[in-house]
This record gives C-alpha cells, structure tokens and sequence, in this order.
C-alpha cells in the first residue's frame, strides 16, 4: 500500500481546515475546521509512520516487517489534546453565545480585538 | 544530582489534580495549598540552578529509557535561569489573585498549576513531542485563565487566542511529523546532529511550519494577532502570567529550534536572517503600535511585542553575546514587564499615586527601557555589542529607535498613572509581588556576574549542539 | 566763615535754580493754548532755560493754566507734593484767583493759594504770551532775592491747608480758612 | 615691582580726562539744544545752559528716593559710564585701553545702563518699567547692525583692541577711508542714534507717551546723577565711533611732536566728535518718533543689511 | 577609595531615603554624601599648595572588578574641573534643599544624592562602560526627581529624550568599542580611524551628549522639566548635571575620537568642519534660547530657556576647539553652574515666601527679601556677562576667539544673544524682584537657604578678581590632552587680539563709585513709599485693583514681531514626528484589530515568506 495517498489526503484535510478558518464566521464552523485539520494532521503522523506492507506492532514471536508504533502513541496524545482543545472552544462559545447571543465573528464590536 | 527536574514538573501536576479534594476548607486554604506547591517548586529550582551552576548541566531520563529513545530532562545553563525564573515569578503571582474573584478557586488553581508546570516542561524537556505536548497543556490553561477574567469580553479575546493556537500547534505537529519521517527520532539533541540528514526540501517546510507554531506561542509577528486583545482584555495578573510563563517558555523553544535544533542544518544562517528579520519586524512593529496604543494594558501588551522581537534578535545573533542578551532580556522582561501588568489592574483606580506601587511602577520602567543597574541593560549592552561585533548596524539603529519610542509611550503611561485619582488602593500581596519582580531585576543587574558567568560558561556547549 | 560759604553756595543755588526752572504743567483750562506760543519760536521761553519737564519729580514750577474742579485739585495737591523743593507754583488766569467765570460753580476751587501756595499769579482771561513772560521774569527775580518761599509755607502750615483740601474733597467749601502770609520768613 | 609714579600719572590722567569727558558731555547738551534751537529758528539757551540745569539739581533741597535699590541707579550710573570712558582711547590718549578692548567696552557700556535700570524699576512706577522695557529692545535693535559693523572692522584690523584699531590708522588711513568700512561707518552713525536716544529712536524716554519713561521718579540729585551720565554717555559714544571709524582723532604722532601732538589731537578729538553729535543732533531735529517695533524693524532690516553688506565686502575682498 | 567612596554615597543616599519618613532633616545625609566629592576635590587639587598639605588618599586611578565587567576609575584635570561643577555645588544645593522642604522629602533626597554618585561616577570614569553605566545611574535618578513633579509632559519629554540620549550614546559606544577594541578612554583614541562609521558614532554621540546638554533641536525637555521639578533638583540639574552633556562632547573631541580623527573629515580654517557645525548648533541655541526665554512668563521656563542660551555657548567654545574658545567655554561652564543654580535657589526661595512662579504675578519682591535679590542680581549680572562678575571673563574669551578664527557668523550671533540676555535679566529683575510691592508681608528667606545661595555666589567674585586662577587650571587640562595654553596672568588674560585686566575694571570701577558715592552723600534724601508715585496724578491708595506692575507679557513688541517665525519651532517638528509616528502605529494596530481569517491569512503569508526564502 502506498503512503503517498494518504499524505494528500491529510495535505486536503489540513487544506480545508484552513479554508474553513479564513473563511467562516460561524463559531462552530470554525471548531469544525479546527477539528478537520486536527484530523488531517493526526492523519499525515500515522501515515509518516505506516510501511508499506507492514503489520501492526504486536511484538509476540515472530514479527517481521511491522509499522513504527512511535507515531501511534502520538497520535493517540495529538487526539486526546485536539479533543481537550475541541471541549475547551466548546465551552468558550457557549459562554460567547450565552453573552452576546451570536455565534458570529465580525470586526468590530466584541471581536474587535 | 540533589533534586530531580522531573519534580518541578511533576509536584504542579500532583497539586493540580489534588486540588479538588479541599475544595470545602475555601479560597484560603486551596490558596495556600496552591503556592505550597509554588514555593517547593520555587525552592527545587533554586537548588537545581544552584546545581547547574556549580555542576554544569543536569539530565534526567524519564522511565529509565535513555536517549535518543526515552524521554530525557536536560538543564543547562540558560534553561536552569528560565525555569527559576518561572517557578520565582509564578509563584509570587499566584499570591496576588484573590479567590473570591475567582470562583471556584480550584478550578482556577488547576488551571494556574497546569500552566506553571507545562511552562517549566517546555524549558526543561529535550524531546520535540514532549515539547507539543507542554506547549498544549500551557496554551489550554492560557485560554481558560484569558477567559475567568473579570473582563468578560476576554471570551472573545480567548476564542481568538485559542483558534491561532490550534492553527499553531497543528503546525507543529506537521514539522514534527516531518522530521519524524525523516530521521525517526524526536530527541532534540538527537535531531540537531542529524539534521543533514534530511532532504532540503522537508527541512525546509519542517522549519518553517515549527517557527511559525512556535511563533504564535511567542509572540512573533505576523503569527500573535491574538496578544493585544488578550493582553488588553485580560485581568493583569494573568497577562502577567502569560508573560512570564509560557510566553517566556515559548521564546525559549525558539531559542531551542533557531540554536540547537537545526544546528547541523546547512541553511542555519538562512534560518539565523530569518529569524533576525523577523524579531526586526516584531520589534518595530510592536512599538511603533504600542506609541499609538491609548489603552494601558493593550499598550504594554504591544510592548510585550516589541520586548519578544528584541529576545528574537539576540538568539538569532547566534553568538555568545546574543545568548548572553537574550536570557538577560527574558529575565528583564519577565520580571518589569510582569510588575507592569499587575500595576495596570490597578492604573485607573490611581493605583500609582501610591508611593510604593508608583516608584515601583517607575523602576519597573525603567528597567524595561534597559537602564544600569537592571537587568535590562545588560540585555541590551550585549545585544548591542554582539550586533556591533557583527557590524548589524540596522539592527542597533532599530534598537535606539524604539527604545526612544518606548521610553515615550511608558513615560506617558506613568505620567498618566501618576496624575490619576486614587479611587481604591492596592493589595499588599500585589505590592510584595511587584517588589519581588522589580527587585529581581535590579538584583540581577546589580549581580549580573553570577548570571553571566553561569550563561557564558554554558553557551559553549548550547551553541556546538548541546544543552 | 562756614556762615558766608553757605551763604555763597545758597546764592550759587539760587542762582542756578533762577535760570533753569524746569515746568510741569496742569493744563486743565483753556490756558494751555497760551503755552505754545511762550515755546515756540516767537516768544522762546527755552532761551531762559526754562522747559516743560513730563514728571513732577523733575519740575520746579507747576503751571496750573486755568480753572480747578474739586477732582482736579486733588490731583494738584498730589502732583504738587510730589515735586522737590525748591518748588514754586504759578496759578494762570482768573479762575485760579477768584474763581473766573465760575465764580458760582459748586465745584471749582475760587481762591487756589487756601489749598497749596501760590508763589505768583497771571491775571488774565487769558493773560497773553508777554504777560506770562513778564512773570517768569518776576519770579526768577523772585527767586533771586529768595522771596519765592511758597513750598517752606507749606512746610509750616502743612495741617492748614491739609484741612483746607479735606474741607475741599468733602465739598464743604464755605470752611475752608485763610492761610496767613508770612512775609517775615522771606524778607529775613 | 610696581612702578608707582606710572600708577599716580596714570590716575592723574584718569582724573583728568574723566573730568573733561564729563564737562565736554555737559557742553554737548547745551551745544544740542541751541542747535535745536537755531534749526526752529528760535534764540534758544546759552551753550552752558545744561552747566545750569545740573548745579541746580544737585543743588535741590529735597530729594525723593524709594529705596537702597533706587540709589543703585545713582551709584551704577555715573562710576559705570567713567569706568567705560577710561576704557577709550581719546584723542591718542590711550590710559585703560590697553587692558581691555571693544568687547570689555561694549560689556561696559551696560553697568550703568543696568543701574540705571534698577533704579527705574525700584521706582515702582509702570511708566519706568515700560521705558526700561523700550530701552532693553532698543539694545537690541540697534546692537546687530553695529556689532556686525563693528566686527567688519575688527577683523579688517585683525585685533579687537580699540588701542590697536586707533594705531593702526594712524598717519590719516582712517577706517572711513576703506570702502566697506565707508558703509560700515554709517551703519554704526545710525546705531549711534539709537545709542544716543536721538529722535527717531527717542522711544525710551518718549516723554510725551510715559512721562519720561525710566526717569519718571527721578529728581534732584538722582536726575542730576542722570544728566552727568547721559552727557558722558554721548562722549563714550561719540569717541567710541571715532575711534573705529575716524582714526581716533589722531591727526599728529605724539613719538615726534610731543606734546604739542597731545593738544592738537584732543582739539581734533574734541571737533571730531562735535560734529559726530551735531550730525545726530541734526537727524533729531527733523524726525519724529518710531514705534519700538518700528525701530526693531528697520535696525534689523535696512541697517543689518547694509551691515551684512560691509562685512561681507570686507570678508571677501579685503582679507 | 574611590569605589568605597561611591559606595559611602550609595550608601548614604538609602539612608537619606529611608530616613526621609522620620525627619525633614534626613536631607543632612545628601549633604554629607555631598561632601565626599568635596573630599576628591580637596585632594586632587591641582594647585601644588593644596595637595601637599593633607592627603586622604584617594588614588589617581584604580579599576575595580564586578565580575561582570571591571570599572575603571581615573582623575584628570578635566575631570578634576568637572567635579567641580557637579559636585561642588550639590552639599550646598542639599543644605538649601533641607530648608525648602516641610515634610518628609526622602524620595528626593534618595535620588538627589544617587544623581550625584551618577555624576561623579562619570566624571571619574576613564571607560565607555563605565561612564555609560553611570551616565544612566545619573539620567534615571534625574528622571525619578521629574517624575517627582508628577508633570506629564515633563515626565514624557524628559524620560524618552534620555533614553534617546543614552541609546545614541550606546550606539556611539558599541562602534568605537569595534573599531578600537578597547573601552579605555587612554587608549581610544589612538586606534580609531575616520571611516564613516566613525563620523555616525561621532555624530550620534554628539546628539546624545546634546540631549543632556540642552543643545538646541534637542532641548525641548528642558524647558518642561525645568520648570515642573522641584526647585533645589533644577538648580543641580542646570548647574551641574547639564554641564556633563558638554564633558562628554568635550571628551568625544579630545579622548573618545580625537581631534587627529575629526579633523580627518575636513577643516575650516583650522577648525574641523564637525566642531564648527558644533558650534553653530550652539550659536543656534545661544541666540533661540535667549529670544524664547525673554517671552517667556513662567519664571522657571524662562531660567530653563535661558539655560539653554548659556549652555550653547559652552558648545561655541567646544567646537571651535582653540585653546582660547576652550577656555572659554570652561570659564563659561564654571560660570553657569553657580550663577544658573543660585538663580534656580533664588527662585525657589522667591516661591517658597510667595507661592507663586509666574513673573506677571510676583513683584516687589526685593524690598522684603534683600539678601534673596542681591544673590540673584549677582548671578544675574554673571549671566549678562557684566564685567563686576567672572561671567565676563568666559564670554570675552568666547568672543575673542571667534574674531581670532573670523567667523562672522558667530560673533554676532552671540552677541546679539548677549544683549538678549540684558532683556531677560531685567525681566526677571523688574518682574519678580522690582515693580509695585505686592508682597509686602512676606519675611525674608530662611538662613539655611540664603547661605548655601551666598556660599554658591562667591566663586563668581573669585573668579572676577582671579580669572587666572581657573585659567591655571585650564592650562593643567590643555597640557593633558596636548594643547598650547593661553597666556595670562592672575588677574590679567592676553590673547594675541587683546587683552583684559579685571584689575584696571576693578580699580577704575571703584574710581566712579567714589565720584559717585560723593554725589550720593552730599545732598541728603528722603525715601518714599513705592505708591508715592507719580502717575498723573492717580493717586493709588485709594484707587482698589490698580496695578502698578507692567510685567504681563513685558516684551509684547518684540514677542508680536518674532511670534511668527517661532511658530515652526522644535516643539512643533517633534509634534509631527509623534503624530506620524502614530499614524504608522495606528494603521499597525488595524492589522490586530481583525478577525481571526484575517490573522490566519498573515499567520499563511508568514509561513510562506519564510518557506521561499528558505528555498530561495
């Protein structure tokens, strides 16, 4: 199986995250997209770790070619903080929405600076 | 080895997640529990730097793995000053938040205690990942702290703050995944000796795509859109956190990619322009935008702009000298410019009018524009004579150029401040944690030798790769 | 001997003081159109070494040319007490005697020498330049043989004509009193 | 060691010339009025008339004083103007003016004019204080043109000592006689009628506008103090022009003729600054008075222009 | 010694700050630490008489080593002058400041006496760091004594004008500290060349010193924090702190540079083109100070724009860098710290008895306060340079040596200046001391401030009578940096112009005084009250409200004509300077105040900068 598939994939997941961010104004639009690049970025370590044609890094016996298990465990802490961070902008936009009543971002007025 | 650096990274953890089981003793006691584990962090960082100092660096593995594979602790010289530095200002900052303001306080210690700790983890630690991994925690923590501010547009401010530091360390996280591909280890020092390995081209954007996460965490222009509205909208301790703490941390993480990172890379002096490039722009900018700047706090938070570029300037010297200036102007900013923070919370009540805070308030003004004795002007002096030795002559004229734009705008601050009604008065926890601040400086400019010589004895080594 | 030196030395200063008198004048009545004249070039008072001084301070002769109201006096009464003796007053016109054509006004002074000494008058409505040179003359001759002593009058009757000014101010000009002459002090 | 006999000729001269500074000044005044006189076709005084005036001043039976700082105008006025002419070289004579030069002599000028001015302004009087005001800006009008004119002169003699410009035209090659000096010297005779407070610059004094301006309170001996000063003021300045610009009024070597030579030029210095008066006297005659900033105007404008003009000339060509 | 000596004074500055709470008269250890400098100055004496009488031991030179750096120490005539100037007068200063003071001045006396330990420190410095370190020491606790004040613009103006001043300085610094490779002041200037680096350093540093100078683009502080500071603090910071701009130029042509290097980039008539714009900036301030200061109201103002005016002709006689001028504008420095700090005290004192500082409203105040005006009439005839003081002697030489050099453009210039300051003298003289007594109640200044003002006069009749006596000193300075003297004697200086005798003034002037003290005694008078005046008859007494004193806006004519062309002045083009700035800031700021699309496309343009440069 080929890697370079899956790094354009990521590269077009990270792309549309960032599309999202510079051109939404929705609040929850803009988490999404932060999640969408999370995902594609989470994406592009495993597959900088996959081999083609390796097995899962199981070491019991007789192992042969098996993938990096480094970029796993990575990608298991990068998901837990992007979820942490996805919660933490979550709870931010409630108390936003709760204050203002609006889930836009605009210049001016409260998002001036 | 006296004490494990681990601990200082450790005991915040513990107090952090400890802290909710005397949620009901109230706010006094879950404070004095909170700068319990303050101040023991405090003393185990004062031993270890006085271990660094007398023994060179310090190393710890993590699970007894040992590099390149494990995790390892390494302090050296600069990092051993940073991390007291923290532990110092953190803890004398945590006594000026009042808990009845912060309810539930230990939530708010939480917060104050993750940040605390990963700001001493991105200092100390030697692994890339773990690095992400600090910066994480402290930039949650930052965003929750930006937002309890009595302020409560900070809201939005920390919304801002929290989108450019996903973008950021998503960044990060691609150079990371970049530099794994290529070399298979995240050890820092691991990666600075093998760096010519890499292809140019994954280099390059593995360069670029860190500096530039790096760079919203450290204020670098054009990647710190969100510091004047934090800065500005914050409660000023909590800038004043932000500043000290992982503001601090994150322009040491620089100092780790420009200096030890991509040292065997054969575009560093490529990356070195660059990176002076950018701490030009960041330097003028900020203060340009700090002149025009009418709101106390945003002003300082501009300043801070300006400070972070000047510290980009002296790394990206890459000589002795410029590491020298760098960690004198990180202890200088952290410390004046943090005092300065606590001093604007109380600015428009005449906070300044009284004798204390004001002639703390002037010193801490002074010591930010860099005059003998603090420990500013040490920062400056090598700044200036490391760029001289260089012949960087631009660089020394934008230094006399926004110095004088910022003795300017923070003579106007103070006179402001001086000539305000006095409306309330200031806490004495504020005023001893001030006086802490400033006299460090002072203390650090009257007795620069015990840092000079410690950095300068240290710089060897960090500028061939090492610690 | 020290009696003739200062005796020698007055008539010196007198002398002097004879042939320089130095004039402020009051202009307050039509009189002052006669002045010009006695300046100019017809008459030539300077040829006498006479002049008309701006301040009091450095005048000899106050020249009152016309009529005085009660406002006015007062401000004779101070010009002439800022002068510095030797210091003579030369009233002009009828008014300044007896009061002129305001003879029955309620508020001009009919007889000047009650309320400061008059060394010498020029009658005349108006007297014309050759009189007002003749008095000059007269005076200075006056001065000569010391007879001009109107400001040692002063000096001696000062509560008198302090009273009679005050009477004046307060326009109650029926009491005012004579001020008597004493020719003993000039004649010596 | 010292030579005694040099010091006792010396203050013999000094009194000497003092005294006929004085009397020559006196004499001024009175040869001023009757030239005034005569061009108004009057009969005028006698020419010893001021003689008059001032014994009868001091002469005075009473005299007003408003205090110890207005007595400072008596004491400043008279010693300041003798201490400035001992520092002129007259007629050849040249007595202090080997110890100082044009500079001192200009410095000097002031001590009697501050004085004077203390005096006028202890007074308390508002017209003193105003005339005081017209003076002190009246310095400063008329002293650019003539410092530049002045300075054209000094460097054309390359010394700033008013002994040496005087020896150095000597045997007739009077300043006036180099072009730009020509120039330099009507800067300086338009200065002087500043300097002199002759008509159009009679703005101090204005007696008609405020009362005599600085001399409002002064009377008796204090005014007469004050004509003493103002008749020397008139020779200091007059011989002060013709020592830059008239050869000082040496016409005859002493080291040859004696002091026959002594004689001749103090009759030549005396003729020589009369008609230096009597020049300024006549302008007087004819002209009334500028505004104070009339004056400032034209002395900064056409004089120091014209000054410019000498300077330069001599600056380019002539050195 | 002389680190233990600038510790004892640290030292004493803490105590006189903590002990400022206690008592009014904790100023006592300002003047003790005062007297350390007095000790140096003793003891270093140049005059042979002097320095073998006692020693106490205070070395000529010595280094002292802070780990972090090793500060040099070392005296020479120049700065054995200057210490003089700024140390000579601070005891005095803070005697009179124990006295000005009512209540618990320790903030003040702390910082008087640590500007002090600054000034010293730089005189007596002999190495860039170290006189940079204590050039700062001193700027700063200057900056605290403004800052005392609580006067916005003066805080604002004064703190960056000295920032700008000391970076300017360090800049200057860091280019001779790399083109010499040393920081020694002995050794500098004999390997500096004269690349265009060194004529910016140069420059740089001209402008930095000129800051603390007072010179004319670059004075606009002083005017503001002259005038809201507290009195005793303007008298030290005119008198003494402004004269080390000019030690500091007059050590950037003789020791940081070198003349050899200055006159590298060309001469005018023996005069090095650098030092001859030097002077005109000078002759500039010299003549704009003087006509901004006769405008002036604000007795303080105008002292500081006078100030400005007399300082410009210490940077005449600097640049033009003959023996001559240089004795000049020493002479002139000597002169202008006492007779400019005894006027500053002067006016304290005025303010102190009657609480007010513009000139309009004060007056009269001479009657009262005798001893009060006859200091200040002394110094105020040192600064019109009339010859019964020693500020004659300091502008003569001036003059003379412009003649000598035939620069047209200066002479007259400073001349004019010199009438100018005729005018505000009397302005100070007529309106505040003279006039109507308008103050008839006030006492007299206390004793403890009218004998450190009297003490501080007496140089300036020392100096009359024995000009010599500094130009010995002058010689000893000439003789150090290799220049010829000027020849003279104690009371008598020739140059080859000219010459002046103060003897043949003094003698001749005593002659007039005895002519005029027989007038004045033979006739008797009589004194009068200042209201029997004659004002046409007006009789103020019993007239309430009229105001005798004709000193509101005194030189109206004069002000109406130059108004105009001071419209455009330095204020103004640093007005724009701050507006433009603020403009670029505004339009910087905007690229904050967006939307987070917005900062992200930055943030892209960043990273995409850096990646194609790093490729490129």
């Amino acid at each position: 199986m080929e890697i370079t598939p899956f790094l354009i994939l990521s590269a077009g997941l990270i792309s549309i995250g960032l599309y999202g961010i510079m051109s939404k104004k929705n609040l929850l639009k803009l988490l999404i997209s932060l999640d969408i690049m999370d995902v594609g970025v989470n994406l592009l370590i495993v597959t900088v770790g996959y081999l083609p044609g390796g097995t899962a890094p199981i070491m019991d016996g007789d192992y042969g070619k098996y993938v990096d298990p480094l970029p796993q465990a990575l990608v298991l802490t990068a998901i837990v903080i992007g979820v942490s961070v996805l919660a933490l902008g979550m709870i931010l936009t409630i108390r936003h929405y709760r204050r203002t009543g609006s889930l836009e971002m605009d210049e001016g007025g409260v998002f001036g600076w | 080895m006296v004490v494990h650096p681990t601990l200082l990274i450790v005991l915040p953890l513990v107090g952090a997640f400890s802290v909710s089981l005397i949620r009901r003793y109230g706010g006094g006691a879950i404070k004095l529990y909170g700068s319990a584990y303050l101040f023991l962090n405090l003393i185990i960082s004062a031993v270890l730097f006085m271990e660094v100092r007398s023994g060179g660096e310090v190393t710890e593995r993590i699970a007894g793995y040992s590099p390149p594979v494990g995790i390892f602790l390494a302090v050296g010289a600069v990092n051993a000053v940073l991390v007291l530095l923290i532990n110092l200002f953190a803890a004398f900052n945590y006594l000026t938040f009042n808990p009845k303001d912060k309810e539930p306080f230990h939530r708010f210690t939480v917060l104050y205690l993750l940040g605390v700790a990963s700001s001493s983890g991105i200092v100390l630690t030697g692994d890339l990942f773990n690095m992400f991994v600090f910066f994480e925690i402290a930039a949650v923590s930052s965003y929750a702290l930006v937002a309890s501010s009595k302020d409560e547009r900070s809201v939005g401010s920390a919304i801002k703050y929290m989108i450019l530091g996903s973008v950021g360390s998503t960044f990060m996280l691609i150079s990371i995944a970049l530099i794994y591909s290529e070399l298979r280890t995240l050890n820092l020092y691991d990666i600075a000796h093998r760096i010519g390995e890499m292809g140019g081209a994954v280099r390059t954007a593995a360069f670029t795509f860190l500096i530039v996460g790096i760079g919203v965490e450290a204020e670098i222009f054009p990647f710190n859109g969100w510091v004047p509205g934090v800065y500005g909208r914050s409660d000023g301790n909590i800038s004043s956190f932000l500043v000290l703490g992982p503001s601090k941390a994150a322009i040491y993480a620089i100092l780790r990619v420009l200096i030890t990172l991509f040292y065997g890379s054969s575009s560093r002096a490529v990356m070195m322009d660059i990176a002076m490039v950018l701490g030009l722009i960041t330097l003028v900018v900020g203060e340009v935008a700090a002149l025009s700047e009418k709101d106390p706090k945003r002003m300082l938070a501009f300043s801070s702009i300006g400070q972070m570029g000047l510290i980009l300037i002296a790394i990206s010297l890459g000589s002795a000298a410029g590491i020298v200036a760098a960690v004198f102007l990180m202890v200088s900013h952290a410390s004046v410019k943090s005092a300065l923070f606590l001093s604007s919370d109380v600015y428009r009540q005449g906070g300044m009018r009284y004798t204390l805070t004001g002639a703390l308030s002037v010193g801490a003004v002074l010591g930010l524009v860099g005059m003998p004795p603090f420990a500013g002007f040490w920062g400056k002096w090598y700044l200036l004579s490391g760029a001289a030795d260089e012949g960087l002559w631009i660089v020394i004229a934008a230094v006399i150029f926004t110095t004088a734009v910022e003795a300017y705008y923070l003579a106007r601050f103070l006179s402001r401040g001086l000539s305000m009604k006095k409306r309330g008065g200031v806490k004495p926890t504020r005023v001893i944690t001030m006086t802490v601040m400033v006299g460090v400086s002072l203390l650090v400019g009257l007795f620069a030798s015990v840092i000079y010589e410690m950095v300068s004895a240290g710089v060897t080594t960090l500028l061939s790769g090492g610690i | 001997m020290a009696e003739e030196i200062k005796e020698k030395w007055s008539k010196i200063a007198r002398w002097a003081s004879k042939r320089s008198l130095w004039m402020v004048h009051f202009c307050t009545g039509c009189g002052a159109i006669e002045m010009p004249p006695v300046m100019t070039s017809r008459f030539d008072m300077e040829r006498f070494g006479m002049g008309s001084m701006a301040t009091p301070r450095q005048a000899d002769i106050l020249l009152i040319t016309g009529y005085l109201s009660i406002k006015t006096l007062k401000r004779v009464v101070r010009v002439y007490e800022q002068m510095q003796a030797p210091k003579y007053v030369v009233a002009f016109g009828s008014c300044t005697i007896n009061g002129g054509m305001y003879w029955d006004s309620y508020n001009t002074i009919k007889d000047l020498s009650k309320y400061i000494p008059v060394d010498l008058y020029i009658a005349g409505c108006m007297p014309r330049p050759e009189a007002i040179i003749d008095a000059f003359n007269k005076l200075m001759e006056m001065i000569d043989r010391g007879e001009a002593r109107g400001w040692e009058k002063y000096e001696k009757y000062y509560e008198k004509y302090k009273r009679n000014q005050e009477a004046a101010f307060n326009y109650k000009l029926e009491e005012v009193e004579e001020v008597e002459e004493e020719r003993k002090g000039g004649e010596k | 060691m010292v030579d005694f006999s040099s010091i006792l000729a010396l203050l013999v001269e000094g009194v000497l010339l003092a005294a006929l500074g004085v009397l020559t000044g006196i004499l001024f005044m009175g040869i001023a009025r009757k030239v005034v006189a005569r061009v108004h076709n009057r009969v005028g005084p006698p020419v010893y008339q001021s003689y008059i005036d001032i014994i009868k001043l001091l002469t005075k039976k009473t005299n007003i004083s408003h205090g110890w700082i207005f007595d400072l105008a008596l004491l400043f006025s008279i010693s300041g103007i003798l201490l400035t002419l001992l520092f002129l070289p007259i007629g050849g004579i040249k007595l202090l003016s080997i110890h100082g030069d044009l500079f001192l002599v200009l410095y000097l000028l002031a001590i009697p004019a501050l004085g004077f001015a203390l005096g006028a302004g202890a007074s308390g009087n508002p017209n003193a204080g105003i005339g005081v005001m017209r003076a002190l800006v009246m310095m400063f009008s008329y002293e650019l043109p003539f410092i530049i004119a002045v300075l054209a002169v000094m460097i054309y003699y390359d010394t700033t000592s008013i002994a040496t410009i005087v020896a150095s035209q000597s045997h007739m090659r009077w300043a006036i006689l180099v072009p730009p000096l020509l120039i330099g010297a009507l800067v300086a005779d338009m200065a002087l009628q500043g300097m002199l407070m002759e008509k159009p610059f009679d703005i101090p004094i204005a007696p008609h506008e405020i009362a005599s301006g600085p001399m409002v309170e002064f009377g008796g001996k204090y005014l007469g103090t004050l004509m003493l000063y103002k008749a020397t003021s008139i020779v200091v300045e007059t011989t002060l022009f013709v020592d830059l610009f008239l050869g000082g009024a040496v016409v005859l070597d002493p080291a040859t003729y004696g002091a026959v030579a002594y004689a001749v030029n103090l009759v030549v210095w005396f003729l020589l600054i009369l008609a230096v008066f009597i020049i300024s006297v006549l302008i007087n005659t004819v002209f009334p008075r500028f505004r104070i900033e009339q004056a400032l105007k034209f002395y900064w404008s056409y004089d120091t222009a014209l000054a410019i003009l000498a300077l330069m000339w001599i600056y380019f060509l002539y050195i | 010694m002389i680190w233990e000596a600038i510790s004892l004074m640290v030292l004493l500055a803490l105590l006189a700050y903590a002990t400022g709470r206690l008592s009014r008269y904790s100023g006592i250890f300002a003047v003790l630490a005062g007297f350390v400098p007095l000790a140096m100055l003793f003891d270093w004496a140049p005059t042979a008489g002097l320095k073998h009488l006692i020693s106490l031991g205070f070395e000529k030179s010595t280094a002292v080593n802070i780990k972090i750096a090793t500060l040099h120490f070392s005296i020479t005539p120049l700065s054995w002058l200057f210490l003089t100037m700024v140390g000579g007068i601070f005891p005095f200063i803070a005697l009179y400041a124990i006295s000005y003071f009512k209540k618990a001045p320790g903030g003040f006396f702390g910082s008087m006496t640590l500007a002090l330990v600054g000034a010293t420190g730089v005189v007596l410095a002999s190495d860039l760091l170290t006189f940079f370190i204590f050039w700062e020491v001193m700027s700063w606790s200057a900056f605290l004594l403004v800052v005392r004040g609580r006067d916005r613009s003066a805080i604002t103006s004064y703190f960056s004008f000295s920032a700008l001043s000391a970076y300017l300085i360090l800049f200057g610094i860091m280019v001779l500290r790399s083109e010499a490779e040393t920081l020694s002041f002995s050794s500098l200037s004999s390997s500096i060349t004269s690349s265009r680096l060194t004529l910016l350093a140069f420059i740089s540093m001209a402008a930095g010193f000129g800051v603390k100078g007072a010179l004319m683009p670059l004075h606009i502080w002083a005017p503001r924090a002259y005038s809201r500071s507290e009195e005793p603090f303007v008298a030290y910071l005119a008198g003494g702190l402004s004269k080390l701009g000019y030690y500091g130029i007059f050590l950037l042509f003789y020791s940081f540079v070198g003349v050899s290097v200055i006159t590298r980039f060309g001469t005018f008539r023996g005069v090095p083109y650098l030092g001859y714009s030097l002077a005109i900036f000078g002759a500039l301030s010299a003549f704009i100070g003087t006509v901004l200061a006769f405008m002036e109201d604000d007795l303080r103002k105008l002292l500081a724009y006078s100030s400005i005016g007399q300082l410009g002709y210490i940077a005449i006689g600097i640049g033009i860098g003959t023996p001559l001028a240089l004795s000049g504008a020493l002479f002139q420095a000597v002169n202008h710290t006492f007779f400019k700090a005894v006027l500053f005290l002067a006016a304290g004192s005025v303010y102190y008895r009657t609480g007010r500082w513009k000139i309009s409203e004060l007056g009269g105040v001479a009657y009262r306060m005798p001893f009060t005006f006859l200091a200040a009439l002394f110094s105020i005839f040192a600064l019109a340079a009339i010859p019964i003081t020693s500020g004659f002697a300091a502008k003569w030489l001036l003059y003379v040596s412009t003649v000598d050099k035939r620069f047209v453009f200066l002479t007259p210039i400073m001349l004019i200046a010199g009438v100018g300051a005729f005018l505000y003298s009397f302005r100070i003289l007529y309106g505040v001391f003279l006039g109507e007594p308008r103050y008839p109640d006030i006492k007299e200044a206390p004793a403890l401030q009218l004998i450190p003002m009297w003490i501080l006069v007496m140089p300036l009749v020392i100096f009359l009578i024995f000009p010599g006596k500094l130009m010995d000193v002058f010689g000893e300075i000439f003789a150090y940096y290799g220049l010829e003297g000027v020849s003279h004697t104690d009371f008598a200086i020739t140059t080859s112009l000219s010459s002046y005798n103060t003897l043949a003034v003094i003698f001749a002037l005593m002659g007039g005084l005895m002519v005029a003290f027989i007038i004045y005694v033979s006739r008797p008078h009589r004194v009068v009250s200042h209201y029997d005046n004659y004002l046409s008859g007006e009789i103020p007494e019993v007239h309430e409200g009229l105001s005798l004193h004709a000193a509101t806006r005194y030189y109206k004519p004069v002000e109406d004509l130059f108004q105009p062309y001071f419209a455009h002045g330095a204020e103004r083009f640093y007005h724009h300077i701050e507006v433009g700035l603020e403009g670029v800031g505004d339009g910087l700021r905007r690229l904050f105040k967006t939307t987070v699309s917005n900062m992200i496309y930055l943030v892209l343009a960043g990273l995409l900068l850096i990646g194609w440069w790093l490729t490129w």
